[in-house]
């Protein structure tokens, strides 16, 4: 009884059923993902009606960051928790209950974003959700929308109440153990994501859902937009700690090695936990109605932020050292070429990993107040995203797919070498991808734009031409694309595989200094909790209260601008206005 | 390729394993990281003029 | 071999962001390098390496043990 | 606790690095003097900003020696002014312009291209940026937070004039008559007003009925002159009549007025 679907058959029904709907997720996004890439850059014209490129714009953001990446960490939670307390869910039905929760919230907000790319719907009108991943008022989309998001949150919500009372029971019945750390990495990522989400919860359910339905006249485009960032930093650490959590657990093991140090992945996480939230104004140095001191604020804790990356950093590499020693490896660089290359979850992982570091890197420009002049709102930014979520989460969670698909079905991978193409084609498109469009940013050219090019100016570039840059960003989204490509021939063809007796055991090694290095106050969670709550009402009370005092609680402004408006309307009052030159 | 069962070739323990490589990468990280910074911010963003300034710091005059 | 098929991918994978990247370094320093050249010189460094990894090393016969 | 010496100075370097950082953005804040975008101006009513005391008046003022404020409203897709159909923000070199900039619909930005001068737009806040313009220039104004269908159009211009050929002409009254008999003189005088603080030369150009007459004007800092043109309605036939006048002072924004003179008998409808 190695494999983990021999262990809990039920449970890996549930991780293969969520895996699979984030699978969906990533088709549907990587294929807008192409669009975007061709129309923006210039290559080929996408969209006739460039409006069109906002409705998959949205599609790209919302299936990828949100659909496809927290529909696999559900998955792998349930994973996590139940091999490192060896039992099953407490109930089958409940844990059935998050998933159709998720599952409606997800059809309903995808179901709202999709219809977007029709006009005219019989019966209900028309409908559209074209405000992208950050949905800032007065912007307005469907409310279905809205209550899509918020159901599909509700939805986490109770499977961290899943993951919660497994802990519980099994801290009965082992009173005196240490918590195993996939567990204590689940809960504290719980734990955070519960404080972090109150923030979108608030934005939606008082303000932008009763406005969608014209309960609200107004809503404060401030307030929500404070809000979402209250959500919307610690929402990229929800993404990254389950991509951490594979780097502490299964590189080792793959390298062949063990884990460096158990305390100091505990005392990440922790941290991530009480300092994930109180730094989402960073996203809003450039934003009028919020004081130059609370944007110092949160400066200075979203850089203390990359302190449990950069442990993280030392940790993992050191680990996957171990395992390269062990394999024979020698030599301050040597121990490199000993790593198992040939593994298409290592080397997927080891290359996430790398980009990572490229992208914590620029995530620091982005982080530092000033400096944000420079790059904020620029095509800088997808830049630096697309190396962390889109490459340090995406890669390793496509990566891992290939060491926990045969644990899941009991089959064999279906090909290790075309597995191994897809990642690398991976690394491969994404430095072409990510490093023009950098570049890109330094020379002024937005994020977000169906078609960056202008009338009265033109985009300098001091090396190199925005020609180039743009070929760059077209060759390396379409790698990308085949890379999202072969990675879905390689979960269909396992699945169609044959059940294999060779499938290597999914015991995770003991750390090289365990749980029994750290001190107990590490498991403290209530302690870490009422921490990070404090730290949050810290860093939110003065401003929030200063945004509400100056505009009120439902202005000033915000009144809405549907996103459904018939695109051919605005555009004849805009030629009749002859607002446009074009 | 070869079925993947780690070739083991020696165990380490946590007392004679040392982490130099990973201080050697690590180290390079760093310089790569304070330069890239030092360059950044004053060579981009700096020579990026003209910049937002505080009406109090200039106090008006040019 | 000198190294498996899979480390070769990896290292000329490795070796693109080397080429590209270097191309901008030496454009800050105002030597233009065409992109057709930076191809050709790309093409060639991939080609080098393969043709050093096939080519057998002498007296060297577990050179393919990483993989 | 147990952790490798190594990891002990990579703690150590890593805390190193995180103070450095922030210490490098204090000196840009406090050593250079760069200033954030912060909460200075009072909320304002984005569905009333005609009547707003600030807002009412867009473009560029004159507040001192070589002070200059710049008051924007963002709209969707363009600048007022700045982006099409009003003309370029315009604004004299080696000047301390301030932008105040507000939305009257949804959040936008006003970012200068190819600069750090680059703020985000939201209904009800009003977004300040002094910023020095040492040289003559032009600069690209865009959009970079995504407005709506046609956000991509979203646009505008800065064009940094030298300082000796920047005027901020207005024509605050034109005195003409509506009528008068044929035969008769018709005296139309304008008052042009030099907003700048400085004394301004500049040529009022008069037309009426494909003639044109042009007089060159002297202002005071801050003050205003008359300027009478006289027209002699002898060989004219009753009729209407268009005239208009225009400030000829090289900027792209026109300062222009008009009206009709009616010569002989008004015409009962």
């Amino acid at each position: 009884m190695s494999t983990y679907v021999e262990r809990f058959p039920a449970e890996a029904k549930v991780i293969r059923s969520a895996f699979y709907v984030s699978f969906v997720s990533l088709a549907i996004g990587a294929l807008m993902g192409l669009l975007q890439t061709l129309h923006r850059t210039g290559m080929f014209e996408v969209f006739s009606e460039p409006g069109t490129y906002y409705t998959v714009l949205t599609t790209h953001g919302v299936f990828l960051v949100i659909a496809f990446t927290i529909w696999f960490l559900v998955g792998v939670f349930v994973w996590a928790v139940t091999t490192s307390l060896d039992r099953g869910v407490e109930s089958l039905r409940f844990t059935w209950s998050w998933y159709g929760l998720m599952s409606l919230g997800t059809a309903l907000a995808g179901i709202a974003i999709l219809a977007g790319f029709v006009d005219d719907w019989p019966i209900v009108g028309d409908v559209s959700a074209d405000v992208l991943f950050t949905f800032y008022a007065p912007l307005q989309a469907h409310p279905m929308f809205y209550l899509g998001l918020a159901i599909f949150i509700v939805g986490t919500w109770v499977a961290g109440v899943d993951w919660f009372r497994s802990w519980w029971v099994w801290k009965q019945e082992n009173p005196d153990e240490r918590i195993p750390l996939p567990t204590f990495m689940v809960l504290t990522t719980m734990l955070m994501w519960y404080i972090a989400t109150l923030g979108v919860a608030v934005a939606v359910l008082a303000f932008l859902l009763p406005w969608s339905l014209g309960l609200l006249e107004t809503v404060n485009p401030l307030l929500t937009r404070t809000l979402f960032w209250f959500f919307g930093h610690p929402v990229v650490y929800f993404w990254l700690m389950p991509a951490y959590m594979m780097w502490y657990l299964l590189l080792p093991k793959i390298s062949g090695g063990r884990l460096f140090s158990d305390p100091l992945a505990r005392v990440v996480f922790i941290l991530f936990l009480i300092l994930s939230v109180p730094t989402g104004i960073h996203h809003q140095y450039l934003d009028p109605g919020i004081s130059e001191g609370f944007k110092f604020i949160a400066m200075t804790n979203t850089m203390f932020l990359l302190l449990p990356s950069l442990l993280t950093a030392f940790t993992v590499v050191a680990s996957m050292e171990h395992g390269a020693r062990q394999r024979g490896g020698e030599g301050h660089f040597g121990w490199l070429k000993a790593l198992p290359w040939g593994n298409p979850a290592f080397t997927g992982m080891a290359l996430a990993g790398l980009m990572f570091a490229a992208g914590g890197f620029s995530g620091m420009i982005n982080a530092g107040m000033n400096i944000n002049y420079l790059v904020h709102n620029s095509f800088w930014v997808p830049g630096h995203f697309h190396l962390t979520v889109g490459t340090a989460v995406a890669l390793t969670f496509m990566a891992s797919t290939y060491w926990f698909l045969p644990q899941l079905t009991g089959r064999k991978l279906f090909s290790r070498p075309l597995a191994l193409v897809q990642v690398v084609l991976w690394f491969v498109g994404m430095t072409f991808m990510s490093n023009a469009m950098h570049r890109a940013g330094l020379l002024g050219i937005p994020r977000r734009t169906a078609e960056p090019w202008y009338d009265g100016f033109e985009f300098e570039a001091g090396v190199g031409s925005v020609g180039e840059l743009n070929a760059q960003i077209a060759l390396g989204g379409t790698l990308l694309t085949l890379s999202v490509a072969i990675f879905l021939v390689v979960v269909i063809g396992t699945a169609l595989n044959g059940k294999s007796s060779e499938i290597e055991t999914s015991v995770i090694p003991e750390p090289l200094s365990g749980p029994e290095d750290s001190p107990l106050v590490l498991d403290n969670l209530k302690l870490w909790t009422v921490i990070a709550v404090v730290l949050v009402v810290l860093a939110y009370t003065l401003p929030l209260a200063s945004i509400i005092d100056r505009g009120g609680l439902l202005g000033p402004g915000g009144r809405a601008f549907p996103m459904s408006l018939d695109s051919l309307v605005v555009l004849a009052q805009l030629a009749t206005e002859g607002a446009l030159p074009r | 390729m070869a079925l993947e069962e780690p070739q083991q070739k020696r165990q380490l323990g946590h007392d004679e394993f040392d982490p130099v490589g990973t201080l050697a990468l690590i180290g390079l990280y760093f310089l790569v990281l304070v330069a890239m910074w030092l360059f950044m911010y004053f060579v981009e963003f700096l020579g990026n003029d003209p910049t937002v300034v505080g009406t109090l710091v200039t106090g008006g005059a040019i | 071999m000198r190294i498996s098929r899979s480390s070769l991918l990896i290292l000329a994978a490795f070796m693109i962001p080397v080429v590209v990247e270097f191309r901008t370094l030496l454009l800050m320093f105002g030597i233009d390098v065409s992109i057709e050249a930076a191809v050709a010189a790309s093409v060639a460094a991939v080609a080098a390496v393969t043709l050093w990894a096939v080519i057998p090393a002498r007296g060297d016969h577990d050179g393919a043990e990483t993989a | 606790m147990n952790v490798h010496q190594y990891e002990r100075y990579w703690l150590i370097a890593a805390l190193v690095l995180i103070v450095a950082i922030i210490a490098t953005v204090t000196y840009g804040a406090v050593g250079i003097g760069i200033a954030m975008i912060d909460d200075s101006e009072e909320t304002v009513d984005p569905d009333a900003l005609g009547e707003h005391e600030r807002f009412s008046e867009t473009g560029t003022h004159q507040v001192g020696e070589n002070e200059y404020e710049v008051n924007v409203i963002a709209w969707q897709f363009s600048y007022e002014p700045g982006g099409s159909p009003d003309p370029p923000i315009e604004v004299p070199a080696g000047s301390e312009v301030t932008f105040y900039v507000t939305s009257e619909d949804v959040i936008h930005s006003f970012s200068v291209v190819g600069t750090n001068v680059n703020t985000m737009v939201i209904p009800g806040e009003v977004a300040t940026m002094t910023v020095e313009f040492d040289e003559a220039t032009e600069y690209g104004l865009l959009c970079n937070e995504y407005c709506g269908e046609l956000h991509h159009d979203m646009e505008g211009e800065i064009i940094v004039h030298p300082e000796e050929e920047f005027d901020l002409f207005e024509i605050p009254a034109v005195d003409a008559p509506e009528q008068v008999d044929a035969g008769e003189e018709a005296e139309i005088t304008v008052t042009l007003a030099n907003e700048r603080h400085q004394e301004r030369s500049t040529t009022l150009a008069f037309e009426f009925d494909g003639d044109e007459q042009r007089e060159d004007v002297t202002v005071d800092g801050e003050s205003t002159e008359e300027v009478t043109f006289t027209v002699d309605t002898t060989d004219l036939e009753d009729d209407d009549y268009s005239w208009s006048v225009t400030v000829e002072d090289g900027m792209e924004r026109t300062v222009d007025e008009s009206g009709q003179l009616t010569v002989g008998e008004p015409e009962e409808d």
